[in-house]
């Protein structure tokens, strides 16, 4: 029999939850919205979306006031747990997301956003991330992926193409499985410890001195795979590939940042404490996944004919780059993790949206996929400004100075080299060397080679609307300069971070 | 007196940036004379220097500017005015002047007329400031200088591929000597502290005889290759391709003394390490020697001429070698005139015979040519050394320092190279001037040279005459500086047997010439003939090999060598390694890239091979715990804490 | 606005260069010359109002850009890179005026501006971090312009060099932070700035791994061998203007930053690794020049003698002694107006034959007298003929290098010699002999426009070979108080002895103020 | 022999093992979704059985919560697989592999 619950609204602690409603009460609306008049334009559901985007960055922001003066926030039975992490990566989320819906409003038609439901999916999918990054519960975790996992899948369906569908399968599968994988994990440490909680789990494992190495490790197995997924370390990170590729660009973009910060998070939590309490072997796991990501990832961008499908990989190899910042875990490289990650989103997803408004609505006849490089060539003699433009990203990705991304990875290098792991910083600065190549490939395609026969230039925007440009302009304004707002960045990241206890 | 050296110094230079501004233009004739006037101010200057320091007057010593100063460097263009400097600067100012007077007449129809005025200006402005020079630094610069313009003056007509050929070679093979030069200069910069004469010579003697014999022999080095001396002397014989006036200047009178000038100024040095003296002293006796066994059978007017200075430069530094300095000297300027003399008239007759060199296809100019003839037939006797010629005093002086010094073989190798001197000499002398008329055979009509250019030459054929009687004065100028050794053979009957034994001798060598070569008849060899086909005339003619051997042995392997480096190493080992460290990368991407072979089944095994993977890490790793120590201490050092 | 020329001189170009977009075509070039010719003005300002008696740095800015970070916008320059921003102005403005009938100029001469800022930059920066932003940078214009305008394999060149250099200068990012987090460890606070970094005393060990990991970035910019294949490429396919910054500026960023970075932070790993580094300078002295020498195409021949030439001034950086590294300093810049000269000469004759293979010419003396002239003077002065502004970095770094090591500097002078094979092989075929092509036979000579970014290098050939002094004296100053730091930082017995000790009294400066005389 | 948590866990272990196997021989794609049911059930199971072992609840509410999400996978599943089939007329894996490289 169990007691009855009796709890206070007050020690609920409410407001924590409000970042994760709103977008869902955003969502609701759009679907009342949808059945109450069918028809509406698309550029209502991207302001609706927008606006309630903008209020959960609010809310975000409010709850970092209240971090930055009370400390950590628990809520909701200790089950959400707002501290420097969930609102640094809230506001990535969320900031990535405000980037991205306008790009629904392209020139052409494209079919997934002349439903309404995708928004509503959309912003389900973003309280999804929130839940996934606001909280050390493991159930709540695994809701919150599962939630924008499954609003994902449908929305790279709701593309419409055969490559579409190919690719919500592959995802939608594999997804399931890591969703075995991450649930068989829990199970284990809950098995050893009682709880699903992951301070509870640190604590009790800390208790009995890691009595039960090898179950610790079993789960740990299951969690690396579940998460290796998301973040898409090697060797679970197939599905990036086709995904990317069957999605719309900008879909794809939003795919490399937002999901994987959320994942970022969750590695932090749960493999951080291991590696502090001197699980050696996780460090060892790491510390392969994380050079081999990098560097294999490299290799395969290397070889790619269609630029879309580089930067897929490309990702991929970001992303293991940045898998470093766990490994080292220590204040500077999760700050670092953060830097990187905001001038990332911009970068990246500066050029997906280059790669989107590029988008032709049919793909003509001699292309063998939406963005091969030929497509580019001589870019710089039909359309110079949007060649300049692409350049610049692509120089910001292989992390030339003084653009964004070089300053993420300089301090993510410096943090490695700062705990130690000296050999780690060389394998991450020569993996940028790799990856310039193929950075590079698409520069030369763009500014040394004579454009395709009757090119006009009109291919590289056809696609192009205010909207469009003014999200490019925000991301290449952000990519050029970085470095005037990196101070204050760096140190509000730091001390959120720091304060966290990471 | 300041004045002086300046007009000395730059109005060489004025005369080459003149004469260079009409570089582009057709020939202009003032040009020619304008040098020339500016020449001859040097050479005024110059005298006026002379008579300046010969009345006692103080060195003249000046510092223009800085040149280099850095660190505990500092290097001045200092000039000085002393008693070895002036002699130098009346030498080749004199020599000059006449070489540019000379030259009006010589390179009347060459189109590079006005050129060859800046080059040959040029060279005398580098001349001037090697010997002026008051420190190190500024001698390489004439030193470099005057390799330059001898390139510049070999290769004139650049046209001529034997010519360029000769021009690069004279240039590179002087180069191989500046880096002992420059060696040398590090070596006194070091452990003097300074490059300045004075002072590095003040601080020698406290210094071991290590360092100075090492410093003495880099030095040499230098000398070695402005010089022409063993074994980088092939580059002078190939230098006749010049115009004539640029040999007479350049590759006997001047440049080619800079090697014993180095010497002479370098006397504090030499002296204090007797064993190089001797080892320079040996190698001049066996250069006096082995260039004159060459002349003897060479048949290009020019190139006798040429070994001949080789062999007196051999001289020079036999006297320079065993410390008699001012001796050396003294050769230096004897030689000088009449050497430069000898190919003034070579020039005439080649452009008689419309640049014929080969004398064996000539004979009987005397006719046509008298002045010529007189003046190259006294040349060649002072050439000799016979009495009352300037030879005769400069070079007995060498014999008798040798024998003095009791080096009884160099002795009797310099007699024995007196000797063959002679006999090249004339033989030369006889086959161009006397006996049947043989270029009729090839249908030339010489004639003489311009009368202004006889009378050009005439200063020097009376030095050539004369000169010797300066012994005394000279001698007492420049022990002013240079050691005062007075060099008597003991007995008064040991020095007359010497002085008329070898009087004899040279007599009989040059009649044994006359009689080969002007009384009997002489055909144009062809090959045929029992002497032609003698081993030591192969040797003799092919210059005992050594340009085949440079050729096949060092050029030659150097040009492979080069090529080999280009494709084999540099493209096929050091930039093939780097593409392929590059390859590697992509052709591995490529390789693996069927891992994402698309099919969705392949892709969930991938995932399940990771977890397995991993599980399987897992185990080794619990294996692992067990030998946990030896295991830190490997992952210490991949940075694992 | 003396206060911050520095930046005044980085940035101007870059906004220029933006401007430029908006100026039209056929107008482009006259504002590229403008612009070009105002920054040279500019730097030559700062020549004048450079004081060359102070040994430290001048014209100093300094603004936090990540203070938490220890990244600032710290400007400054002394005797050591003064005069190289000014040769880089210098030949920006010649450069852009011999640009002769170029397509797509307007995105050339934009192009070549924002490589004047980075030039500039990076010799100006005094933080570690902008430092390596314009280090960077400046590979991005060169990228540009070696792929646009270069030859048949100028893709392959251009990426080449870029992720060549790019990949040295990683390692190097590497080595910074470390030097970064060293300096955080002695005092707590993080800084990048390079005169902080002076301040710090590493144990040798220490010392030997960041030097390599400097090492790297520098040597494969410099080139040294065996880093040096990316340079003939490069060279090879570039288009003349590119060659001439590449060969004037662009490599001197190496040879620049080993003085900058390597010796002061390290003059222990520095005493440690000069042998090492001497005998490959010596490789690269020798090996190149003969690799030089078996060159068909003339730029080749140029390119290859760069790497032969960048021998010797590494050489003489490595004597770790005022007379050597003056000498390095020095031959920096001679190097880069004569090299820059060469390249422009070979850029005469492509633009009228549009082939560098030495065995098209031939004779070239007869047709066109003005050009074998100006070649001959450069080729003279590549092989450093006293008097000619070479000739005072190449003795000097020699000098200096004799105090070391008697035998290496032996080979190393062989330079003069291999040096004078190749150039003189070059020449000759080129310039003498007989007018064997017919092509060649009425070649016009050089023009208005190619004398007017020519004769001004001939100039400066020439007054600095017989006058240094302009620049030998500030070079010579700062140079100093490098080898007095370097004697006091200095840990080991070794490299004590090595390093020269300046503070000996007065009479040192009193030999070497030439005023007395 | 009376059963104990370790049985539930062993049983949990084969059938999420066997999830495993089907997750990688499956060539149709319905069987592919039930081995994945297998797999998350495979866990509830064991969650189920933890959660009795401890006397806490949270195991079975993490099994709710596992049920829950299988069932809307499934759903999303179905519905992906249903629009393939129309297209394709086939539910089989080795149809779906335009993209790869």
């Amino acid at each position: 029999m169990l007691a009855p619950v009796n709890v206070s609204l007050d020690s609920l602690n409410l407001v924590t939850l409000a970042p994760m409603l709103i977008p869902i009460l955003g969502a609701l609306l759009i679907l009342i919205v949808e059945v109450s008049k069918a028809n509406l334009h698309k550029t209502l559901y991207v302001m609706l979306s927008l606006l309630f985007l903008a209020l959960d960055l609010g809310a975000v922001l409010e709850s970092a006031g209240v971090f930055a003066a009370n400390g950590t926030l628990l809520g909701v039975f200790d089950v959400m747990l707002i501290d420097g992490l969930a609102i640094l990566a809230q506001i990535i989320i969320v900031g990535a997301s405000l980037l991205f819906i306008p790009l629904a409003l392209t020139h052409s038609r494209f079919h997934e956003f002349s439903y309404p439901e995708f928004f509503a999916l959309f912003l389900f999918m973003i309280s999804g991330f929130q839940f996934m990054v606001a909280s050390d519960n493991l159930i709540l975790i695994f809701v919150g992926l599962e939630t924008a996992s499954l609003a994902l899948y449908t929305i790279i369906a709701m593309h419409n193409r055969d490559k579409s569908f190919e690719a919500a399968v592959k995802y939608f599968t594999m997804g399931a499985l890591s969703a075995g994988f991450f649930s068989f994990g829990a199970m284990v440490f809950y098995a050893l410890t009682g709880s699903v909680e992951i301070n509870q789990i640190s604590a009790v494992l800390s208790a009995n001195h890691y009595a039960d190495m090898g179950y610790v490790l079993v789960g740990t197995v299951f969690m690396l795979g579940a998460i290796g997924f998301k973040v898409s370390l090697i060797p679970f990170h197939t599905w990036a590939p086709d995904v990317y590729e069957g999605s719309s660009a900008a879909m794809a973009g939003y795919m490399s940042i937002v999901p994987k910060i959320a994942a970022f998070i969750v590695a932090i939590r749960f493999f951080e404490f291991l590696i502090h309490s001197g699980v050696v072997w996780l460090e060892i796991a790491l510390y392969a996944s994380v050079v081999i990501t990098m560097t294999a990832a490299n290799m395969w961008a290397l070889v790619q004919n269609d630029v879309k499908r580089m930067l897929a990989y490309s990702s991929i190899s970001h992303a293991g780059f940045v898998m470093a910042a766990v490994l080292i875990g220590t204040t500077q490289s999760n700050s670092a993790l953060f830097l990187y990650w905001m001038l990332f989103a911009f970068t990246n997803l500066g050029s997906f949206s280059m790669l989107w408004i590029s988008r032709q609505k049919h793909l003509p006849e001699h292309q063998p996929s939406d963005h091969t490089y030929d497509k580019f060539a001589g870019m710089i003699k039909t359309s110079p400004m949007a060649a300049v433009v692409m350049g610049l990203f692509m120089l910001s990705l292989a992390g030339i100075p003084p653009f964004a991304l070089f300053w993420g990875k300089i301090y993510l290098i410096s943090s490695a080299v700062t705990a130690g792991y000296t050999i780690l910083a060389l394998i991450m600065a020569l993996n940028s060397a790799i990856a310039a190549y193929y950075y590079l490939k698409l520069i030369v395609y763009m500014f040394m080679k004579e454009p395709v026969m009757g090119n006009d230039g009109q291919v590289y925007i056809s696609n192009s609307t205010i909207s469009l440009q003014v999200i490019i302009g925000i991301a290449s304004i952000g990519t050029i300069f970085a470095i005037i707002a990196l101070n204050p960045i760096l140190e509000f990241i730091t001390s959120f971070v720091y304060n966290s206890g990471y | 007196m300041e004045l002086y050296l300046y007009l000395a110094l730059f109005s060489p230079l004025v005369s080459s940036l003149f004469s260079a501004l009409f570089t582009a233009t057709p020939k202009k004739q003032f040009t020619g004379i304008v040098a020339s006037g500016l020449i001859i101010l040097a050479f005024v200057s110059s005298t006026i220097l002379l008579t300046h320091i010969l009345s006692g007057g103080d060195v003249v010593h000046v510092e223009l500017m800085t040149w280099m100063a850095t660190g505990d460097l500092y290097i001045p263009f200092g000039f000085v005015v002393d008693q070895v400097s002036v002699t130098m600067m009346m030498v080749v100012t004199l020599v000059s002047s006449v070489v540019h007077v000379y030259s009006i007449g010589y390179m009347d129809h060459d189109k590079g007329f006005n050129r060859f005025f800046s080059y040959l200006s040029a060279f005398v402005f580098s001349m001037m400031i090697l010997v002026m020079s008051d420190n190190f630094a500024g001698l390489f610069i004439g030193w470099e200088g005057v390799g330059l313009c001898s390139w510049l003056l070999i290769g004139f007509w650049y046209h001529k591929e034997s010519a360029t050929w000769a021009a690069n070679e004279a240039f590179i093979m002087n180069r191989i000597a500046d880096l002992g030069m420059l060696i040398g200069l590090f070596l006194v910069y070091w452990n003097t502290g300074t490059l300045q004469y004075e002072q590095a010579f003040a601080a020698m003697p406290s210094l071991s005889t290590d360092i100075l014999t090492w410093m003495g022999i880099f030095l040499f080095i230098g000398a070695m290759g402005k010089s022409a001396q063993f074994p980088l002397h092939t580059w002078l014989a190939d230098a006749m391709e010049g115009p004539t006036p640029v040999s007479a200047l350049i590759h006997a009178a001047t440049m080619v003394t800079a090697g014993v000038y180095l010497v002479i100024r370098a006397n504090p040095l030499y002296d204090l390490i007797p064993n190089v003296g001797l080892f320079i002293a040996s190698l001049g006796a066996f250069v006096a020697f082995y260039a004159a066994s060459m002349a003897l059978v060479n048949r290009d007017m020019k190139r006798i001429i040429a070994y001949s200075t080789l062999s007196q430069l051999g001289y020079m530094f036999v006297a320079a070698g065993l410390g008699a300095y001012w001796v050396a000297l003294f050769h230096l300027m004897a030689h000088a005139f009449f050497k430069a003399l000898l190919f003034l008239g070579a020039g005439n007759v080649m452009h008689a015979m419309h640049d014929e060199l080969d004398p064996f296809k000539m004979g009987g100019l005397k006719k046509p040519m008298k002045a010529t003839f007189i003046m190259m037939t006294l040349a060649s006797v002072a050439l000799a050394g016979i009495f009352p010629f300037a030879g005769f005093f400069s070079k007995d002086l060498i014999l008798e320092v040798s024998i003095i010094e009791h080096h009884y073989i160099i002795y009797s190798v310099l007699l024995f190279t007196a000797g063959l001197t002679a006999f090249y000499s004339f033989r030369l002398v006889a086959l161009i001037f006397h006996g049947e008329e043989r270029y009729k055979l090839f249908g030339i009509h010489p004639h003489e040279a311009y009368k202004f250019m006889l009378v050009a030459m005439s200063p020097l054929l009376i030095l050539a005459i004369i000169a010797g009687s300066f012994k005394m004065t000279y001698f007492e100028m420049v022990t002013a500086l240079l050691p005062a050794t007075e060099y008597h053979v003991h007995s008064v009957a040991m020095y007359w047997i010497m002085t008329i034994g070898t009087q004899i001798f040279v007599i009989l060598a040059i009649a044994f010439a006359y009689k080969k070569y002007a009384m009997s008849p002489v055909t144009v060899p062809d090959g045929t003939s029992k002497m032609e086909n003698r081993l030591c005339y192969k040797i003799l003619i092919n210059q005992y090999y050594i340009p085949y051997i440079y050729q096949e042995y060092v050029v030659k392997p150097y040009r492979e060598l080069s090529t080999i480096f280009w494709k084999e190493i540099d493209m096929k080992i050091v930039d093939a390694s780097v593409d392929g460290i590059a390859k590697i990368f992509y052709s591995t991407g490529e390789n693996t890239r069927t891992m994402q072979s698309g099919n969705l089944s392949t892709m969930l095994k991938w995932m399940v091979a990771g977890i397995v993977a991993l599980l399987s890490l897992a185990v080794v790793f619990g294996l692992a715990v067990r030998y946990s120590d030896e295991i830190k201490v490997i992952l210490s050092g991949l940075g694992v804490q | 606005m003396l206060d911050h020329i520095l930046s005044i001189i980085i940035f101007f170009p870059a906004v220029a260069g933006i401007l430029g977009f908006l100026v039209q075509k056929d107008s482009v070039r006259a504002y590229g010359i403008a612009v070009a010719g105002i920054e040279f003005a500019l730097s030559l300002w700062l020549w004048f109002s450079f004081d060359s008696s102070v040994s430290g740095m001048q014209f100093m800015e300094q603004l936090p850009l990540v203070p938490a970070f220890g990244i600032n916008y710290i400007l400054g320059v002394d005797g050591i890179s003064v005069f190289i921003i000014i040769l880089a102005s210098f030949f920006t403005m010649i450069g852009i005026s011999s640009l002769g009938e170029t397509k797509d100029i307007k995105n050339m001469i934009v192009t070549l501006l924002f490589l004047q800022m980075t030039m500039a930059g990076v010799f100006a920066a005094l933080d570690a971090i902008l430092f390596y932003v314009f280090w960077e940078l400046s590979l991005v214009p060169m990228l540009y312009i070696i792929g646009a305008w270069g030859g048949p394999l100028r893709v392959y060149a251009s990426v080449k060099f870029f992720l060549y250099t790019f990949t040295g200068s990683l390692v190097m990012l590497v080595g910074m932070l470390f030097m970064a987090y060293f300096y955080y460890q002695a005092t707590g606070v993080w800084s990048f700035a390079i005169l902080e970094w002076y301040r710090l005393i590493l144990p040798e060990s220490f010392q030997l791994w960041l030097f390599a990991a400097f090492f790297l970035g520098f040597a494969i910019k410099v080139p040294m061998f065996p880093f040096h294949t990316w340079l003939p490429y490069a060279h090879g396919q570039a288009p003349t203007i590119g060659s001439v910054i590449l060969a004037a500026i662009l490599l001197k960023m190496g040879t620049y930053a080993f003085i900058r970075f390597s010796l002061p932070l390290f003059p222990d790993a520095s005493v440690f690794y000069m042998f090492p580094i001497a005998v490959l300078a010596i490789i690269m002295i020798i090996y190149t020049a003969m690799v030089a020498y078996a060159q068909k195409d003339v730029k080749q021949v140029v390119a290859y003698s760069s790497v032969s030439h960048m021998g010797v001034i590494i050489l003489g950086t490595f004597a770790l002694n005022v007379e050597g590294i003056s000498g390095s300093i020095f031959l920096m810049i001679a190097h880069g107006v004569v090299s820059g000269a060469l390249f422009l000469l070979v850029g005469v004759i492509y633009d009228r034959r549009h082939t560098k293979l030495m065995s098209e010419f031939g004779g070239l003396a007869h047709v066109m007298p003005r050009y074998a002239t100006i070649f001959g003077l450069m080729m003279m002065a590549s092989v450093g003929l006293p008097l000619t502004i070479n000739f005072v970095g190449e003795f000097l770094s020699l000098l200096g290098f004799y105090q070391q090591s008697h035998i290496l500097t032996l080979l190393a002078g062989m330079a003069i010699i291999v040096g004078a094979i190749y150039m003189l092989a070059a020449y000759k075929k080129m310039f003498f002999g007989e007018v064997t092509n017919e092509a060649n036979r009425n070649l016009p000579d050089v023009n208005k426009r190619e004398l007017f970014a020519l004769i001004p290098l001939a100039i400066i050939t020439v007054w600095l070979g017989i006058y240094p002094k302009p620049l030998l004296e500030p070079i010579n100053n700062s140079v100093k108080s490098v080898v007095q730091l370097m004697h006091d930082k200095a840990i080991t017995d070794e490299a004590k002895s090595r390093i020269p000790s300046l503070v000996k009294g007065i009479e040192i400066t009193k030999t070497s103020t030439p005023e007395a005389h | 022999m009376e059963i104990g948590l370790n049985h539930y866990l062993v049983l949990s272990t084969i059938l999420f093992s066997i999830g495993l196997v089907g997750v990688m021989r499956r060539k149709n794609l319905l069987m592919l979704f039930f081995a994945t049911e297998i797999l998350l059930n495979s866990v509830n199971i064991a969650f189920a059985a933890i959660s009795h072992y401890y006397g806490d609840l949270t195991g079975q509410m993490f099994a709710f919560f596992v049920i829950a999400i299988a069932a809307s996978e499934v759903a999303v599943g179905l519905g992906l697989l249903i629009v393939w089939h129309k297209r394709h007329g086939n539910i089989d894996l080795e149809y779906m592999s335009t993209m790869r490289g």
